[in-house]
């Protein structure tokens, strides 16, 4: 019932100005490389039935995590969406927290008691991924006006995916942040999908009509190019901490997994995902680096380190202790333990 | 005989009642070409055409108001809301709209729609994948409450559900779906209110609903073995309840258990076990036990998760308590 | 904190072409009349303290109602909202019914339970006043996919305030309704107040620009002149009904009154209540009819009538019968009494 | 001794909260100019600025949320919702997000959020703003929901509720609000979670909270007067509610009475109806009874509203019934 493709799906192919350096750039591929290993890590540890829940990947969508963390800090927060490992583990929580809580250990961030859906740690801004589709929007409304009432100089960010568009709390937040002018980064992970059916079935209107609406400042990005995706975070950053309004950032990427670990994709056109090949961020990521004089021997090294990273952490995740009941059961409150 | 699965029985029974009225139509996020977050309504689209089974935006809100209003304008439809946990999304349109509409307009208008929705954990799905907020329902005068507890009764419930002139909340539990059980032909449709005796005893009831019923037997059979009999008693309705089958069943054992998923403290327990303190004080031996969850959110953990749900062993101390 | 002024509060002043008949436009003055007279009536039964709890009175936005209703049948339905006297009365809902229930009498169209706040004649398509802001949006809209899915030849009508712009549900609706293209009107009654704050200060946002957003066809509307108002609706509710999709019409009026009864309005500045005067939809009506050849006499006459109408509602509903508590009790089901 | 409104202990204690720690903000519609829909924060823009004091859009999802979020980093939100039917609309921001963020996170955040909001009828405000729903929070680990019965316990409870560190719903009744009483000074800070005796007795124990303390008080009257001897519990706080208390009252009386505004069936009454046919039962020497609103609608009219409300007289059945 569709009336019309809803959003473009061709990114703005414009090259950012000045990009970052060779080792800027190889900071951020190690970090892309981080989120894709872990990840694909997550994935044989659901399959061999260590992990537990639904888990949601964002294969192929690494760079928007790792784009807009490059231009933030740790008094800047964030709040994420059901599919939020790479927004934790780019906003800095560490990988032995993380593997915890996926694996359930006591010594998990959460404590085993979130999982997948709800990574978070506090210390970095990670204000939680949340398994309520939109949620993630008014929490980080809050942050923002908690920046702005205790004059921090920060900014909060709010990541959703283009199927909560139709969550009507979008609508509200987005007048509320441009009313009060509020310090709020709007990130949309535009990847084509809710769940098994195309946004295009779920939308009648472009993001970038939405946010004109509100006279909120709106960019659409490729967010597969995490140079692209850095960049224009660099560019309304600094602004939104100084009390220009909130901005809206339409991030372009690529739903490689199905929906949860374990969906076959069967609704999907298998040529069309062996095309998202050709838009793999780190892929796109390599090519610049060679291009910038990067040899292979670079890429090997960063993607060994990482490998060992990942499995120490999970080595030590492993070796974690079980949660005890008692001791969550007096965690509901504050002070009750 | 046939084998009948429960997600089966729901399948069937949105078939049948969409095949037995043409104002049936089905409502939700991805209920029409996945046929269903857990396959409720696999095939329907095929069969009813996309005008029919229809698949709506992430807009709990708007979706379960427009159920409203279709239901006020000649429709008859089932809303799917794909986990319990965001009913917390539709409770204006539930509440403050279709409970409310007979009533506060003079019973100009009756609001024949369902909710379909599933609760419960067991699945590592965590704090807000896995609640059981049944209560909530229960306590708001205009709507009706179901909970089937095997295959049998989730078609049966359904089906009376869609046919009901009210609005009815159908809470189906996820950890159920792959059940299986023989059935001959089509289950009957169950009358709304009811509960059924699922096994016969005279020591001690135990009243339960939903995946509870199972708890609730594997106990009874464990303290079959010491030479307890326990009846259980599965609810069936929440809203009404069967208050007279409740209290029959006590006048006969003089004690009583009451067991469910949900957390125990203001849970559908708690208004079972009040009534029976009042209307049936005299025929009670032993104290009123429930078996609920602890006053926690639902963990991610397995093991946490296990301890946190009722379990047999939990309802055989309390039956044991109460006779003690 | 607002940062411009949403709304511009001018109304299109383009008159609108070929007018009705001077008898057409004596029968709508004639229903502007009614429901001003009934609800000038229930101010003063109010104040005497002989309707109880909350009431909104539509004065001064009654040309909304008559203009709109004008152009639909009683196979149309309409959503209304706590302001919904005019809308129920235009729609055709009887005023002994009407005073009846305000009086809360077993007479009453809702047997008393309900009052002013849920006003319905379900025998003519009104759905009900709504207490909750919004609400009526999502009932619409269901009543919509109904007439669609049951191939009736009719349109849904929801009613809302400015103020309720800014409740998620008015996105999810208009998604919803246009993606689905559903037969629905949206008719914002456009006061420029939401309770007692203006709502410049609560809305970032133009309707105008949240229609095209979603591709919906909009209108402004001088919502005072019932002439503009009917003609607006008639130039959408055939292609509507048609399946061409919903539109809205932005309808710009004057709430005369407190936001409810027993508001002093000490927020306003009476200067700006006073200038309302030359706004007044009746006085607007009453000087095209003069236009028009009607003389005094005509409107005298009118005014005579509908006054005895009233007062015989009155009478009638003040004669009857209180509701009974079991009777209430055993209605809350279908069949259980 | 000065005399206090319950409306005007409400606004002192934002004041003085205000006044004490400069993370407390106030949101809501028609809080900051209007100084609230019932005058809760009159003056207190003007005292502490506009920052402080927010008006909102009519957005009730996203304010509570909001609030949620500002909790988590750094400020102490109290949230007003005009009334209490419209928490259908924030059910998610409260439920699965400010209840379980604790514990979900493992202890990293707590959300220090307060939800004031007022229920309850007597003002024919009809069906949709009238409703008593404590009961859906008190269901909800992660919550605590108190209820002032008078101008004292409205302040004292409300200060404890911004003070404390996880997020706690505030219900006032709004006929309440204009209830007067004598103080001395400004009234003392309330511990959550603790009950308090109104009148003490011997021969029955009635528990109540928010405004059918009263409706309780006049029955224990018109008792004592017959010579009966009526012990009123007034509860305070749901969650936690102070179990101790009433078990303490029932050992003394061995007749328990509960009585709220709220629907009887499902209501917070059932909860403590069960503790007590458990913890209790050797105490009780007959039913428990409850007295609550019956299972209908809050209706319109002003005769069939003062039929629904629960009456001094219907306690007074109530208690003669478990004294038979
Ligand atoms: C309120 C709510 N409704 C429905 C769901 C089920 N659900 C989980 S993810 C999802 C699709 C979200 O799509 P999108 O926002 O585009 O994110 P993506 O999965 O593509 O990253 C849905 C419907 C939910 N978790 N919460
Ligand atoms: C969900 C909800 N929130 C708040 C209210 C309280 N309230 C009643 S009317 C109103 C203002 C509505 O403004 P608008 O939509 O412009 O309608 P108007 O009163 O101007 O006709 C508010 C906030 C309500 N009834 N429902
Ligand atoms: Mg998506
Ligand atoms: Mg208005």
């Amino acid at each position: 019932m569709a009336i019309r493709p809803p959003i473009p799906d061709a990114a703005d192919p414009a090259a950012p100005a000045g990009g970052p350096s060779r080792e800027a750039l190889l900071a951020l591929y190690r970090k892309l490389l981080t989120v894709r290993r872990a990840e694909e890590r997550l994935g044989t540890l659901f399959s061999d039935g260590e992990v537990p829940g639904f888990i949601h990947l964002s294969i192929g969508q690494e760079a928007v995590s790792v784009g807009i963390m490059s231009a933030l800090g740790d008094a800047d927060t964030i709040a994420s969406t059901h599919r939020g490992h790479g927004h934790a583990i780019a906003k800095g929580m560490p990988l032995e927290g993380f593997f915890s809580e996926l694996l359930a250990r006591d010594e998990g961030l959460c404590r085993g008691r979130g999982g997948s859906m709800h990574v978070a740690d506090m210390s970095v801004g990670m204000l939680g991924a949340n398994g309520i589709v939109g949620a993630g929007l008014s929490i980080a409304l809050g942050s923002a006006l908690a920046h702005k009432t205790l004059g921090r100089d920060a900014c909060a960010v709010a990541f959703f995916g283009d199927g909560a568009l139709a969550e009507g709390l979008v609508h509200e937040c987005m007048n509320l942040a441009a009313l009060w002018k509020l310090p709020l980064l709007f990130v949309c992970e535009n990847n084509g999908w809710g769940e098994f059916l195309p946004t295009s079935k779920q939308l009648s209107f472009r993001l970038a009509d939405l946010a004109a609406t509100y006279g909120i400042a709106h960019r659409l990005v490729d967010g597969n190019d995490v140079v692209a995706v850095a960049a224009a975070a660099e560019a309304v950053v600094p602004g939104i901490r100084a009390g220009s309004g909130p901005a809206v950032l339409e991030c372009m990427t690529t739903r490689v997994r199905g929906h949860f670990e374990g969906d076959a994709q069967k609704y999907r056109d298998p040529d069309e995902i062996e095309a998202l090949a050709a838009r793999d961020p780190l892929r796109i990521s390599a090519e610049r680096l060679a291009g910038m004089g990067s040899n292979d021997a670079d890429l090997s090294l960063a993607a060994e380190e990482v490998e060992a990273a990942v499995e120490t952490a999970l080595t030590v995740a492993r070796s974690g202790r079980a949660p005890d009941f008692a001791a969550a059961l007096a965690d509901v409150y504050t002070g009750a333990a | 005989m046939t084998e009948l699965r429960y997600i089966r029985a729901v399948n069937m029974a949105l078939a049948d009642a969409m095949e037995a009225d043409p104002t049936v139509v089905l409502i939700g996020e991805d209920v029409s070409e996945a046929g269903g977050a857990f396959g409720a309504s696999r095939g329907l689209r095929e069969r009813f055409g996309e005008a029919r089974v229809l698949d709506t935006p992430i807009s709990e809100g708007a979706i379960a108001g427009m159920a409203v209003g279709a239901a006020m304008s000649g429709l008859r439809p089932v809303l799917e809301i794909m986990f319990m946990d965001f009913t917390t999304l539709v409770m204006d349109a539930m509440v403050n709209q279709a409970a409310k509409a007979r009533f506060m307009f003079g019973g100009q208008a009756s609001v024949p729609m369902v909710l379909r929705t599933p609760h419960g954990g067991g699945l590592g799905a965590g704090p807000q994948h896995s609640q059981c907020l049944e209560a909530w329902f229960a306590h708001v005068p205009g709507l009706k409450v179901v909970c089937p507890s095997d295959p049998a009764s989730a078609y049966g419930l359904l089906r009376a559900a869609i046919d009901d002139p009210d609005p009815v909340v159908v809470i189906e539990n996820k950890a159920l779906y792959a059940m299986k059980a023989d059935v001959e032909g089509t289950p009957p449709v169950l009358p709304i209110g009811k509960a059924v005796i699922r096994r016969a005893g005279t020591d001690a009831t135990v009243v339960a609903y939903g995946a509870a019923v199972r708890t609730a037997i594997a106990a009874a059979d464990t303290l079959a073995e010491r030479g307890v009999s326990v009846e259980v008693l599965d609810l069936l309705s929440l809203q009404p309840w069967d208050e007279a089958a409740v209290l029959a069943s006590l006048s006969r054992t003089h004690r009583l258990v009451i067991v469910h998923e949900a957390v125990e403290a203001f849970g559908i327990g708690a208004e079972i076990a009040a009534r029976m303190a009042q209307i049936g004080f005299d025929e009670l031996d032993g104290p009123i036990m429930r078996v609920g969850a602890p006053f926690m959110p639902v963990p991610f953990s397995k093991g946490l998760e296990d301890a946190y749900l009722p379990s047999a062993a939990g309802v055989v101390r309390a039956i044991e308590k109460t006779m003690e």
